[in-house]
């Protein structure tokens, strides 16, 4: 490939012109910043202005283009250059909108937009235009593991969508749960009677579709690979291993039904107390005939009690139990009533409930229910007993006594239990004890490896990570298959607690991003959310150490280790968020257009007032998903801060390495301030342990400062929301006057 | 022993509006927006609950149904549409000819003066209707009832809206016997239905 | 004029907010050309006006950087804002769509410079803040608006007020003779991304919305909360601007209710359960909120949420739907009804008091295509016929009333909904 | 404007010398100065009243509701009923509705009539006579033959609960209608449209029989009448008009209020404003007089 040709672009618009001196930038950008091609433009932006620079790439070959205008995140579409590399410099949000206008600033206005323009430079001459992952997997065949009706639909809905579709099932039919119901609940208006299933045609549309295929009786014996690469050993009951190859997967491994048997003070155990699989059991029985109990009695009463075994805290605090809601057992529980009503009007039919959950069109169905004569009583039952005459103990909770029913059957609406696999951090003990020598974890491990679904080989673990409760569910709101294994998404009651009509929208969900997954793949593009992101993590094996901290804390479980334990990476499982980068001590890990130099080298530009000065200089290290829009947003309000930061944008805390701060503190930064995204359970980081990592690894630089002789304050970690525009700008402020306070860095001047 | 659905049929069948009762939500607007709510021993979204409880003599013996003034407000603002006012009403009516009714409800009473008054000839005697109420418990207190009231009776009298004539007749219908057959035959109709015993 | 742009390839998805970007996304990232239509002058709808999520308490905003970063580098999606469906013909696989595109009266040369908005005085209800405040008739819609580019309110074109606005700005941005266009285009794919809106409070008469000052939308609380909103975060009384300390949650404001809504919107109760602890955030321990509910619907693990709030010493919970609301002389509405639990009668003075209004599609009032199958509350079923003949979806709150988290799953399915037609299509024409 | 024609049904408390004569006698001028020809249901029957219920029943009550529909139909063909007491319109629209709704009902209804060799076919359309006034002639009509203005005078404009609910003037709120006050105010007078107890029930129904009761809604009635600055209370039922009128007195006595507010009929004041005498007004039938309406009907 031809030579590079560095040029930089600056945009005297949006009065940038007139408050800054454009002159001297151009110099800057020519001298230190060393770029070849050097301009200058009072309306970059404009289809003119932007021809130029085309123009450049075109016939002056410039391969690599600085823009010193407004921030990276404005005029994206003006600016879009695909076939060079690009750098921006902030001039007009990042400096002549937050520092305080007159001539008194003009000085500091000045220096800073010329520090901005010497990164931006210095930025430009460490990148590389990324190519996109050389090692491309074309695999684009979906597995579905589960061939239940999430399963089902997932699949069947890839393969229409024209991609072949592989099904394992463990149980010799397909169906899953829905094989055990009478009927279902109305998924569309007029939401007033049970519906048939919808099983049989689903699996006719499976069978008889030409991409889909099926294997019965399996599982999944090993999952190794990464997203367009996975190879899979398919194992029979029989002991025969088929292997498949696919693209990307789609987990709709379901649920088991709290074990009714773990709740004696609810009569379970006992005669003619069900569950709602039972009463289901007894419905297709009857097969719309008359409901009779399992000693053959006719049910002429019947008590559904909600929340069996569930909301263990909710409002009502046992802490026993499930303490989460299963969402459906309400709608279930009027459909199964019913069942009895529509069959005899006259059998008395009674939910007790605490909080009766029908959302949605839910209403109408509970109606239905009303105009059926099916009775509803807001209960706290205290106790049942089972046998031929049952009898069910509450409180009354409207009528406020304690009272009992007589029924011939009781039903206890239990709850959904995720089939998930292996919970890894349980896992991840085991392995550590087994790696000490422990014989009793090694065997423990062979006992998880068989309850584990996935089998994954990967260094992380055999399964998806559980977020709560043991469902495999992302923890974001905005993105709810945000998953932690990229190229696997779980669908259906695994992810969550849901009934059918939400296990299938959600499974034809998963569908898509399996197909996107293998989509990306192919072009060597990373997943959300750094969607089409081409740089990918390069590694230096021969300067690696083996430490392992890459391999312990990629967030996606993207690295693997070799016998030797060298690092694996995995690209297509990567996310790009350059932990594993941040995490490296010896700096072996990069990416074509962010890497240690990137960033190092505009910190390192940074021209430093000497310490007579009186003009400290703070860097910031901000996250570009919350902590840089709201600086951002904070320049769009014309919010003044102090024009001694110097502010870097990176890809997540989690990628900051600890050089960066030596260096800056070397260079004679006299602070450094670290702004991330909110730690802890309800975390907000995109790349979920970033600013967590970030706040420990800081916490570990201690002794680095006192060797310098330097005050800890000198380095901060901040948790920034995206609101906070008006917060930074305290930030920012405080911390500056904090270092104001304890003086210039003395290492100024010995770099 | 409780939520047989038998008293909730009985209702469903022999009430007015009765099958509405199934319908209710237990949201409580009902009981919130009746004027005379603090007067009611059982709020009607109570007593709905308590007919599918089945507790028959509790709410038939009660008294609350005779609070309902007729107002309307339960009606218009019950997200569940059920008639409420006509509910309560056929709960009382249900309760007064069955006899569980409580003895001597005032409102049970004037009602029933209210309604023979009317019937006897066709329109509503003020007077009579007044008179009669206060000499229901007897001469003696109806004498100090009547006095208590009679500044309002002189005034009525005086603005010329009560006329003391009536107490010999007063208005009435030229056809009272075909009138009076009228109310008889509906009167039949609805006993057979409702199973009452004349 | 009238341009003819994609193909029967495309999918058009209506509406830009959270759902109808994410349907957008999600078939760009599968290599999808997709047009995303929107009515309002910027992408985000409603969730961009809310302050935080249940359960996480994060910012709507978060998701919405991610978003349009996903979205400005990715060239398959084509955004029209201020641009509405006027018809649509044809059947699945082969529809032409008429699209009126209002005038913004801002060219692309748009800097977001902000001169204009600082040239011109005239104001308008800032449609961004439910009309509790104004905003200058040349605005941008809010910090993260994108296109970030500024809206010039037609009320002041051809006054001297639109002149100003335009000799404000240096790179000639400012296009006061803009028209309305129509734009035809073919697509083989649409999804009614349409969202909801609040149901109309006022016509919840015994609440009284119209006339105490005091009770306000749950929405219009969202902005009291927001530091970007007209107070700047603080919760004040809208009659005397004092601050509320003592707030009630009334549920079920319009939903579950035969004379409104019949249908329950689902993220009433949680958004109330959040709210309680905005509360909280703002007042301490010595704010108290008080929900008055008929059934608390915090569905799955949302119920950790309703723990965490029922074990809030300054959140209490009444069952009872509030029978009206009147107002003391301080203006102070008091809440008139029954805890149905045990029967007890209250009455009882707030400083606020947040209807959490029920959500109503916004597709009641925009004519959908006859061929789209509605519930009876008017949200998205579908198409009538066949399914295999269904070229059109509801996405998000459009086909049920959804939270975001469940509008976002809603959205992804119908992109590959979509993209299934999209991909028979391919097939036929191939053939 | 045409002569317009409508079956009146005037009810028990609208006869001469009862509790109503006045809201009768005023009505009569009204409709006199509206070019209105109102004919009396012959040998009308009351409506049996809400309170009828206990021993009335179900079907007796819509029964002899049909008897005046019937008799409507016969004598007044294609008119329509127009009452002007709230139980009566609200009884019998009640019993149509209901007759309208089912088969069943109107079968053992006619049943019933048939005892008296009469028969009802359906479809009478029942109305108040507030319905009529705003729907048929609206408030620029009502403003028409006006000679005097209401001008000086604070009214509270009660609309009580039965003419309110359950059906209501269309357009109108069932929390807050405002026709009242906007016909005060057509009339010049001034519409206190903050008085808060516009719908509370009069608890007319236990007058009787629970005095207490009904007399604590009676006192929140005039109190915040009073509150609001009003000078007379102004409403479309007689019942209301009677109860809070008559009482005012009882109460003062037990509870040593000063209560002295009049309380009058819209069609009084429309008589006035349409220059009729005090007494084609039937202010002489006031317990409490309004002496500011009679000045201006003196003027």
């Amino acid at each position: 490939m031809a030579d590079n040709k560095f040029a930089a672009y600056i945009c005297s618009g949006c009065g940038l012109g007139d408050k800054l001196d454009i002159k001297t930038l151009e110099k800057i950008a020519q001298k230190e910043g060393k770029m070849q091609v050097v301009k200058s433009h009072p309306f970059l932006c404009n289809a003119e202005g932007v021809q130029t620079i085309n123009d450049d790439i075109a016939n002056e070959a410039v391969t690599h283009v600085c823009i010193a205008a407004c921030s990276r995140r404005a005029k994206t579409e003006a600016f879009h250059f695909p076939t060079v590399a690009m750098s921006r410099a902030n001039l007009r949000e990042g400096v002549l909108w937050i520092v305080a206008a007159g001539e008194a600033h003009d000085e500091v206005r000045q220096e800073m937009a010329n520090d901005y323009v010497r990164m931006g430079c210095a930025e430009l001459k460490k990148m590389k235009l990324p190519a996109g992952n050389p090692d491309k997997a074309q695999n684009k065949r979906i597995l579905v593991v589960g061939g239940g009706m999430s399963g089902l639909t997932a699949a069947l809905d890839a393969a229409d969508a024209g991609y072949e579709t592989v099904i394992v099932e463990k149980q010799g039919q397909l169906g899953g749960w829905a094989t055990k119901l009478w009927k279902r609940v109305p998924f569309k208006a007029p939401y007033a009677e049970p519906q048939d299933t919808g099983l049989a045609a689903l699996v006719a549309k499976i069978a008889a579709h030409p991409l889909i295929k099926v294997h019965l009786n399996s599982s999944l014996a090993e999952t190794a690979g990464a997203p367009g690469r996975f190879t899979v050993k398919i194992a029979q009951e029989s002991g025969a291993v088929t292997d498949e190859t696919v693209g990307a997967i789609v987990q709709a491994t379901g649920f088991t039904g709290y074990d009714i048997a773990k709740l004696p003070e609810l009569g379970g155990g006992q005669a003619n107390v069900v569950d709602q699989a039972g009463l289901e059991a007894l419905a297709i029985a009857a097969n719309g005939g008359a409901i009779k109990r399992a000693d053959g009695k006719e049910v002429k009463a019947v008590v559904f009690v909600q929340c069996a075994g569930q909301r263990g805290h909710g409002g009502n605090g046992s802490g026993q139990h499930l303490e989460y809601c299963s969402g459906h057992c309400c709608a279930t529980s009027i459909k199964q009533a019913m069942y009895f009503k529509d069959q005899n009007p006259d059998i008395d039919t009674v939910v007790m409930y605490s909080d009766l959950r029908v959302p949605g069109m839910g209403e109408d169905f509970y109606r239905s229910a009303q105009e059926k004569g099916v009775i509803f009583t807001k209960a706290k039952v205290t106790a049942v007993s089972g046998g031929d005459a049952c009898k069910v103990g509450f409180k009354d909770l409207i009528l406020d006594e304690d009272s009992s029913i007589d029924a011939d059957l009781v039903v206890l609406a239990t709850g959904q239990v995720p089939s998930a696999g292996v919970e890894l951090d349980a896992w991840t003990e085991l392995t550590a004890a087994a790696d000490g020598g422990s014989d009793e974890a090694k065997q423990k491990i062979v006992v998880m490896n068989k309850a584990s679904v996935l089998n994954l080989t990967y260094r992380q673990g055999p399964d998806l990570p559980q977020f709560k409760y043991g469902f495999a569910d992302s923890h974001f709101i905005c993105f709810p298959y945000e998953t932690r294994r990229t190229g696997i998404y779980a669908a259906g009651p695994v992810r969550r607690p849901m009934d059918i009509l939400q296990a299938t929208e959600d499974a034809t969900g998963a569908a898509l991003k399996a197909i996107q997954a293998v989509e990306n793949a192919s072009l060597g593009r990373a997943a959300h959310p750094r969607s089409g992101d081409l740089s990918y993590p390069l590694v230096r094996l021969e300067g690696c150490t083996q430490c392992k901290r890459c391999t312990v804390e990629c967030p996606f479980g993207a690295i693997d280790e070799d016998e030797k334990r060298f690092p694996v990476f995995n690209e297509q499982r990567c996310r790009r968020c350059g932990t594993c980068m941040g995490a490296c001590p010896v700096r072996v890990i990069s990416f074509d257009n962010y890497s240690v130099d990137t960033v190092g080298s505009q910190i390192k530009a940074v021209d430093m007032p000497d310490e007579f000065s009186e003009r400290p200089r703070i860097l910031i290290l901000a996250c570009e998903n919350d902590a840089y829009p709201a600086l951002d947003m904070a320049g769009l309000s014309r919010t003044v801060y102090s024009a001694f930061v110097r502010i870097i944008p990176v890809r997540c805390l989690g990628s900051v390495n600890t050089i960066w701060i030596t260096d800056a503190l070397n260079s004679g930064f006299d602070g450094v301030m670290m702004m991330g995204c909110k730690k802890g359970d309800d975390y907000q980081c995109h790349f979920v342990k970033g600013s967590e990592l970030a706040h420990y690894r800081m916490s570990k630089i201690g002794d680095t400062l006192t060797q310098l002789g330097l005050e800890p304050e000198r380095v901060v970690t901040q948790e920034v929301a995206i609101t906070d525009n008006q917060r930074v700008v305290t930030l920012i402020n405080d911390y500056v006057a904090q270092i104001n306070e304890l003086g210039m860095s003395p290492m100024k001047g010995f770099n | 022993m409780s939520y047989q659905n038998n008293f909730l049929k009985e209702v469903e069948e022999r009430v007015e509006e009765g099958h509405m009762v199934k319908m209710c939500m237990q949201c409580g607007v009902c009981a919130g927006s009746c004027p005379f709510g603090p007067d009611w021993e059982h709020s009607p979204q109570k007593i709905f609950m308590m007919i599918r409880a089945g507790k028959r003599e509790e709410v038939l013996g009660s008294d609350s149904m005779f609070m309902c003034t007729s107002c309307y407000n339960c009606i218009v603002r019950c997200p569940r549409e059920l008639p409420i006012t006509h509910i309560m009403h056929g709960l009382a009516n249900y309760a007064h000819r069955i006899g569980m009714a409580p003895k001597g409800q005032p409102t049970r009473v004037f009602a029933t003066m209210f309604w023979n008054n009317l019937t006897k000839k066709g329109r509503v005697n003020e007077l009579t209707l007044t008179l009669g109420l206060y000499f229901k418990d007897g001469l003696v207190s109806g004498i100090k009832t009547a006095f208590g009231m009679q500044s309002i009776g002189l005034g009525m009298l005086l603005a010329k809206r009560l006329n003391p004539m009536e107490i010999f007749g007063g208005h009435g219908l030229k056809d009272l016997k075909g009138f009076h057959a009228i109310v008889a035959k509906a009167k039949e109709i609805e006993d057979r239905k409702k199973g009452f015993t004349a | 004029m009238t341009a003819s742009i994609a193909t029967s390839q495309a999918i058009l998805v209506v509406g830009g907010g959270i759902s109808g970007m994410t349907a957008a996304l999600e078939a760009a990232e599968c290599g999808k050309q997709v047009i995303l239509a929107e009515k309002t002058p910027t992408l985000g709808g409603r969730t961009a006006l809310l302050y935080r999520y249940f359960p996480k308490m994060c910012h709507p905003t978060c998701g919405l950087e991610i978003n349009l970063r996903r979205l400005k580098g990715n060239r398959k999606v084509r955004t029209m804002t201020m641009t509405e469906v006027l018809a649509v013909s044809g059947r699945r696989g082969d529809y032409t769509v008429t699209l009126k595109v209002s005038p913004r009266y801002v060219t692309e040369n748009c800097t977001g410079c902000g001169d204009c908005a600082s040239a011109v005085s005239a104001e308008i209800d800032n449609p961004y803040e439910y009309g509790l405040a104004k905003t200058r008739a040349a605005y941008l819609p809010h910090a993260m608006a994108y296109p970030q580019r500024y809206v010039i309110d037609p009320s002041i074109v051809g006054t001297p007020e639109g002149e100003k606005a335009k000799a404000a700005c240096k790179v000639g941005a400012v296009d006061l003779e803009m028209k309305e266009e129509t734009v035809e285009i073919k697509v083989g794919a649409v999804i009614w991304a349409t969202g909801w809106k609040p149901y109309d409070a006022a016509k919840i008469q015994p609440y009284g919305y119209d006339r105490y000052a005091n009770v306000i939308t749950s929405l219009e609380f969202e902005r009291l909360a927001d530091p970007h909103g007209p107070t700047g975060g603080k919760i004040l009384r809208p009659s005397d601007g004092k601050p509320a300390k003592n707030i009630a949650f009334i549920q079920c404001a319009g939903s579950r209710d035969e004379n409104h809504l019949r249908h329950c919107s689902r993220i009433c109760c949680m958004a109330s359960l959040k709210q309680t602890q905005y509360v909280r955030e703002s007042c301490g321990d010595g704010g108290k909120s008080t929900v008055y509910y008929i059934d608390i619907r915090a569905i799955d693990r949302l119920e950790d949420f309703y723990a965490m709030v029922w074990n809030d010493p300054t959140v209490s919970f009444i069952k009872s739907k509030v029978a009206e609301i009147t107002e003391d002389k301080d203006a102070n509405p008091v809440l008139h009804g029954v805890d149905t639990e045990g029967y007890h009668r209250y009455a009882t003075t707030h400083d606020l008091v947040v209807l959490a209004v029920g959500m109503e599609p916004e597709a009641n009032g925009i004519r959908l295509p006859d061929d789209m199958l509605l519930d009876s509350s008017g949200f998205i079923e579908g198409c009538k016929g066949a399914i295999e003949d269904e070229g059109m979806f509801g996405a998000g709150a459009a086909s049920s009333p959804l939270d975001v988290n469940r509008s976002v799953q809603s959205a992804t399915a119908a992109a590959l909904r979509a993209i299934k037609v999209i991909h028979k299509t391919a097939r036929t024409e191939k053939v | 404007m045409a002569k317009k024609e409508y079956a009146f049904y005037p009810g028990c408390s609208s006869q001469l010398k009862a509790s109503a004569s006045n809201y009768l006698v005023s009505t009569k001028a009204m409709c006199k100065a509206l070019d209105v020809k109102l004919t009396e249901i012959p040998d009308w029957n009351c409506c049996g009243a809400s309170i009828g219920y206990c021993e009335g029943g179900e079907l007796p009550r819509h029964a002899i509701n049909a008897r005046n529909f019937a008799q409507a139909e016969t004598h007044l063909p294609g008119q329509d009923i127009v009452a002007t007491c709230a139980a009566c319109w609200l009884g019998a629209r009640e019993s149509k509705e209901r007759l309208d709704g089912s088969a069943q009902l109107m079968k053992e209804t006619n049943e019933a009539l048939a005892a008296a060799g009469l028969h009802y076919s359906g479809g009478a359309n029942v109305r108040h006579m507030v319905e009529v006034l705003i729907e048929d002639f609206g408030y620029d009509g009502l403003k028409q033959p006006m000679k005097k203005s209401l001008e000086g005078i604070k009214f509270a404009g009660y609309v009580g609960c039965q003419t309110n609910r359950p059906f209501g003037i269309v357009g109108e709120s069932f929390e807050n209608p405002l026709y009242l006050d906007k016909m005060v105010e057509t009339f010049g007078g001034e519409a206190l449209t903050t008085y808060d107890q516009k719908v509370t029930c009069c608890g007319g129904a236990l007058a009787f029989s629970e005095p207490d009761k009904s007399q604590k809604q009676i006192r929140d009635i005039v109190e915040s009448a009073y509150d609001a600055g009003a000078e007379m209370i102004v409403t479309p039922c007689p019942l209301c008009q009677a109860n809070v009128e008559v009482y005012q007195s009882e109460i003062n006595k037990k509870q040593g209020t000063k209560f002295n507010m009049p309380v009058l009929y819209y069609s009084q004041l429309m008589t006035i404003a349409y220059g009729g005498t005090a007494k084609d007004a039937g202010l002489d039938g006031q317990l409490i007089r309004a002496e500011k309406l009679e000045k201006i009907a003196g003027k």
